[in-house]
């Protein structure tokens, strides 16, 4: 976590530097079929974050030996763009990167139906074009809408949040500087409807309390996030039933 | 380029567009034979960038962040900012774009457009510099390919002009006032192919699949030649570039007017 | 994690082990649902590292070297030395590791293994400044996986904390007194695995193999969360994880005391 | 193209620094089966250029999937010589030699009847010992000279030639000094019975009256060096000839 | 081989720093089977040398097309530690150690009755956890033992051991200083029984007396170590027994 | 060393090759067991390089070019120059020679190489230091093999030595005046196979397809061994290596009478 600091992430009245009490969230856009050549596609914004996702699939998996005669896998590829941070970065996979990848690759897993695609894999390209905190459950927000506007069965969709501690106080949806300079960050995903949890990462220090208030705080975000997920994905079949009405 | 998914197109649609083209001198989306297809260009997409730009160019699809930093010049060039372009063929784009270092598609494309801005000496690179031989600024043009539906060269450069003519230097970063990128001009690329022997302009993915050339110029608004680069394993005849380059020259101004101010 | 060789354990030994687990709570090897296997571990295998350790964890088997050297620290942190964490699954371990590039897993354990030793704070990287901006201590934890049987993150925590804990300073290559790397605490890494609705500790690689997810729960003394890691494509319920924050906290305790003093 | 200089290329007779009027080639030696376990060779001199080049061919495409069930493809790979340049390179393709190898390709593929041999490749290596402009141009020169060598079918030959600008005036095949001090390079190669262009880039500043300016004295020049090829061949057919009477 | 120096390798009784004489050997000692996975395995010390040899196979040589139908192949893959040198060596493999990993495959598949294994590799890794001077003779020497601990048939153990010339004066089995300022270095290996060099290589200064000074002094070391190797390989078996009695 | 193309070679041109050295003590080409192909050396050919070499040893061909630049020493050798040698197997000089990073078989001939050089002490390194620790000649030996027929090692050391014997240090390009490389001595490499129980020197490609093993010994006019390599899974005896070095000491002589003055 973040660097030794005596930069204030409170204001006299208890509000964030933003704005913002500890238990709200930032700004949540989510827009679907966005792109014309993926199967699926969604674009996120996220306070400062901008992530576009794709999907591609279920179609074979490939090379060959990949190929689980059980069930699809699915496989998530996290990049940043060149652009997306202060300092431009090196295109190409980094240790950081493949590690989300991976966790997002195992909660996407879970909430697919990959039982009914033998053989398959399924793609979920996710694009970091401007990164403000929080781009790992962003990206994964949006991967499990743009998977359900592809038209891949799942169980549930997938829907993620952050919390953290700030100045000792446990806060929902770090933004960059509480990121830089808080004590802890707790990303956590979840599938809505059963409350399962299918990624969680922590880093920093919390007590077993401030773990406790701060996986409350997600699990109350994570229902309010869900229906922006499931509103766009309504806005995007009106809207296609609106353009088969012309 | 790549070949449709199945690397076949159905013969019937290939014919469609084919008999279209030679028989109508219409294309198979309705557009005239020198038409380019809308162009959309949306700026300050990415505030955090230096400059940017989003372009959609039909149902191609592209985003530049411009990134300007300080650093050291080159030794043969102590007196001159620095200019890199690179474009990710990102594998959201098409479903045979794979992820991994830059195929010789994304290079070219790359070194097409970055000749065109750079020949046609649109940043001022003399005034990109800090300290002779010590300190310049670079200037990154990075682009994210995100959906392809053919000519990729003209989007990218579209987005990358678009994107600089509306760029930022950041010195504050180090001390001084921050100060718009200092530019010259607004190259142009006009991408035609050929198919049979007919040239058109703009060409959709599906045009490129039935194309045996193609031919890119870049001119400026001095109406000179920039940057030319004829791709593909077809030919032309010195009467079809001459022909082309005429066209290159109107389309160009075309282009031109879209560009921010 | 790697399936089997043969990407399939035999129904029968699956069930066996699951039938143990979940009708007799006891597993395959006999031991407790919260039980980790024997720890043996051997500290400065390697004198001509600054420090070292060999870590058995039942037949798991990690050999951890640590080498500080003297470097320039990170731009935004000029006052702190630098931690970096590397693990090789080396071939030698498993018949199915390669040589090459780092994995996904490794890099997913180094990741692990490095956040719960940074985020415990456990050396204090301020006292690794030789001149601030100019020169710090860099220190290097490497490990190499040379007998994989389970439960990477644990063994590879274990050494990094074992060698760390006995590691040297060595200031006299800087003309300065060599000095035991400045330790506060000794962070332990608790791993679980869900296998149906059972969670146990420390699982060995049939059991890795037939489980559905992990929780990686790493504390220090203090009691407090330093880093969690799920993995795996299952999940947890939040009532599983609060249990298994719990259990963490009682076995940490445990491994703590086998840490060299 | 170049750096802004202050550098004269012409002299007071108008001849440039190495004595050449405006139009003039510089001197252009090809030999041909210069290797011996290569199916066909040819080695280069033009200028201060030497230019191996090897055919390989045609041999089953590999790996499977790069086959073409209907033709061959060429696959051309420019290579500098880490001694080749004035600073030492760094062996292996960076982004320039793989443009290059790209267009001399596809050059290539225009040329040579691919449709006679489906599921071959053809490799053509064109490895450059020493440098010193218009290197693209010499190496597709006498990659089509190795191609016509190894026995391979073709529509016609490939001839290359560039032209340039230089303090204003439009010159043929630049010289080192002129490409990196002038202000326009303009590569061209054709197939010289019917003078379709299989190669054309351009860098730099033209008027559209100085381009065709430029073209109409490459065209000439491609007569030129394109019976340098024939001779070659010829050398070599007649050597071969030769060889068979003793 | 070595910097020049004014260091003294010899004390005044002509022993060397470590106090031995010019014939003598560092202590070894090799043990087997110290791990689970493999199929053999074996740790060597050879004064400060620790390494760690693990076999795989025979098993079906990957992939396919490095098949040979008439035999099996051995592939070592020598590996130094990060931390097994004195300044951190990055992970993966360098010019030398490939160099190594090449001559002890050679030396390994001459005493394997590869032809038993027709189609298949069998995978020799070994990895350098402290390198104290003449490692890959270390390594060849255990990975002879992990191979016979795997059971697989071989002609005859391989045995290695290096001379070289330290201050004008032939010796054995150099340490790392004398590695660093001697003027030549000699790895030998054999096959004890025969006496057969399967590997041989040689760098520095050496008249054609010292060769063959040294060479015997190696002829006579292997045979010592050979009995340490086979010691190691009865132990195992012993205690294997032993394990059967119970 | 790579198997004739198809991976065999014809029984019946194997057995001619065998039959003829054990019955004729002749080889297939009509040369003498410890005979070398004909050697023709030509040097300058890259004028633009700071020495340079083609070389053909029978049928096989290498151009070696020497590039010598002023840089950094190795902090460890602070007053000597730097000497690194680097070998491209071209695809162009066999079938199956790939591009890309180089081979386990060119990383071991390049290695050969430096050895026999820097351990003859051919180039003085003390005398290549502008300024100690600072800055110092880098002699970067480069050696590009176009036309492969047997026995690499010796064609390229031969290459390298000619080059370097030829070689101008370029010190005008900072401030000094040029001088020529300076050179002590000129070692030869000599390699040998041995086909069944028989040896011969310069195996061309056919007879190292049928050589169990392979000899490479390097001497200097001293007489002394400079560096020696086994290579290929079989065995030399002591004898066979004792009469290899006295070979060697006869035709590197020869060897060396070929080298540029």
């Amino acid at each position: 976590m973040g660097t030794a600091s005596d930069k204030k992430l409170f204001d006299e009245n208890g509000l964030r530097l933003d704005g913002r009490s500890p238990g709200d969230l930032r700004p949540i856009r989510i827009e679907t079929d966005v792109l014309n050549r993926a199967d699926g596609s969604a674009f996120i914004e996220w306070g400062g974050n901008k992530i576009q996702v794709a999907v591609y699939g279920p179609r074979e998996a490939y090379p060959r030996h990949m190929q689980d005669i059980n069930q699809a896998f699915v496989r998530a590829r996290y990049n940043m763009a060149a652009f997306s941070v202060d300092e431009r970065k090196r295109p190409g996979p980094d240790r950081r990167s493949m590690e989300i990848s991976k966790v997002i690759s195992e909660a996407l897993q879970a909430a697919v139906m990959v039982e009914l695609f033998p053989r398959a894999q399924i793609d979920v390209f996710i694009e970091v074009l401007q990164a403000d905190a929080g781009t790992r459950i962003a990206g994964l927000t949006a991967s499990a809408v743009a998977l359900a506007a592809a038209g891949v069965p799942m169980r549930d969709l997938v829907v993620g949040c952050t919390a953290g501690k700030v100045d000792g106080k446990v806060v929902l949806d770090l933004s960059k500087e509480e990121d830089n300079f808080g004590q802890a960050d707790l990303p956590v995903a979840v599938m809505p409807k059963s409350g399962k949890v299918v990624l969680m990462q922590m880093d920093g220090d919390l007590s077993i309390d401030e773990f406790n208030e701060a996986t409350s705080m997600i699990f109350k975000a994570t229902e309010r996030i869900n229906q922006i997920q499931r509103d766009a994905l309504k806005k995007n079949y009106a809207s296609t039933a609106q353009d088969w009405g012309e | 380029m790549p070949r449709d998914e199945l690397d076949v197109m159905s013969e019937i649609k290939r014919n469609y567009i084919l008999q279209k083209i030679k028989k109508d001198g219409i294309r198979a989306d309705g557009r005239k034979l020198d038409e380019m297809r809308k162009v959309v260009i949306q700026t300050n997409f990415i505030p955090r960038a230096s400059g940017s730009a989003v372009v959609t160019l039909g149902r191609t699809k592209v985003v530049c962040g411009i990134k300007i930093e300080a650093g050291e010049p080159f030794p043969d060039t102590p007196n001159q900012g620095v200019l890199t372009t690179n474009v990710e063929l990102l594998p959201m784009a098409f479903p045979t774009f794979e992820a991994g270092p830059p195929s010789e598609d994304s290079i070219e494309i790359a070194r097409v457009v970055d000749r065109g801005i750079r020949e046609s000496k649109m940043i001022d690179l003399q005034k990109l510099v800090v300290e002779p031989a010590k300190q310049v600024w670079i200037v990154f043009i990075d682009i994210d390919v995100i959906d392809y539906d053919g000519n990729l060269i003209d989007a990218c450069t579209i987005a990358a002009v678009s994107a600089l003519a509306t760029a930022v230097v950041p010195a504050s970063t180090i001390g001084q006032k921050d100060f718009p990128l200092p530019i010259t001009c607004r190259p142009a690329s006009v991408t035609m192919v050929k198919i049979e022997n007919i040239v058109v302009v703009d060409p959709d993915l599906e045009e490129e699949q039935i194309a045996s050339a193609r031919l890119t110029v870049t001119m400026a608004e001095d109406g000179h030649l920039k940057a030319m680069q004829k791709g593909e394993p077809g030919f032309f005849t010195l009467e079809e570039i001459q022909k082309a380059i005429k066209t290159s020259s109107d389309v160009g101004s075309q282009i031109r007017n879209n560009y921010p101010k």
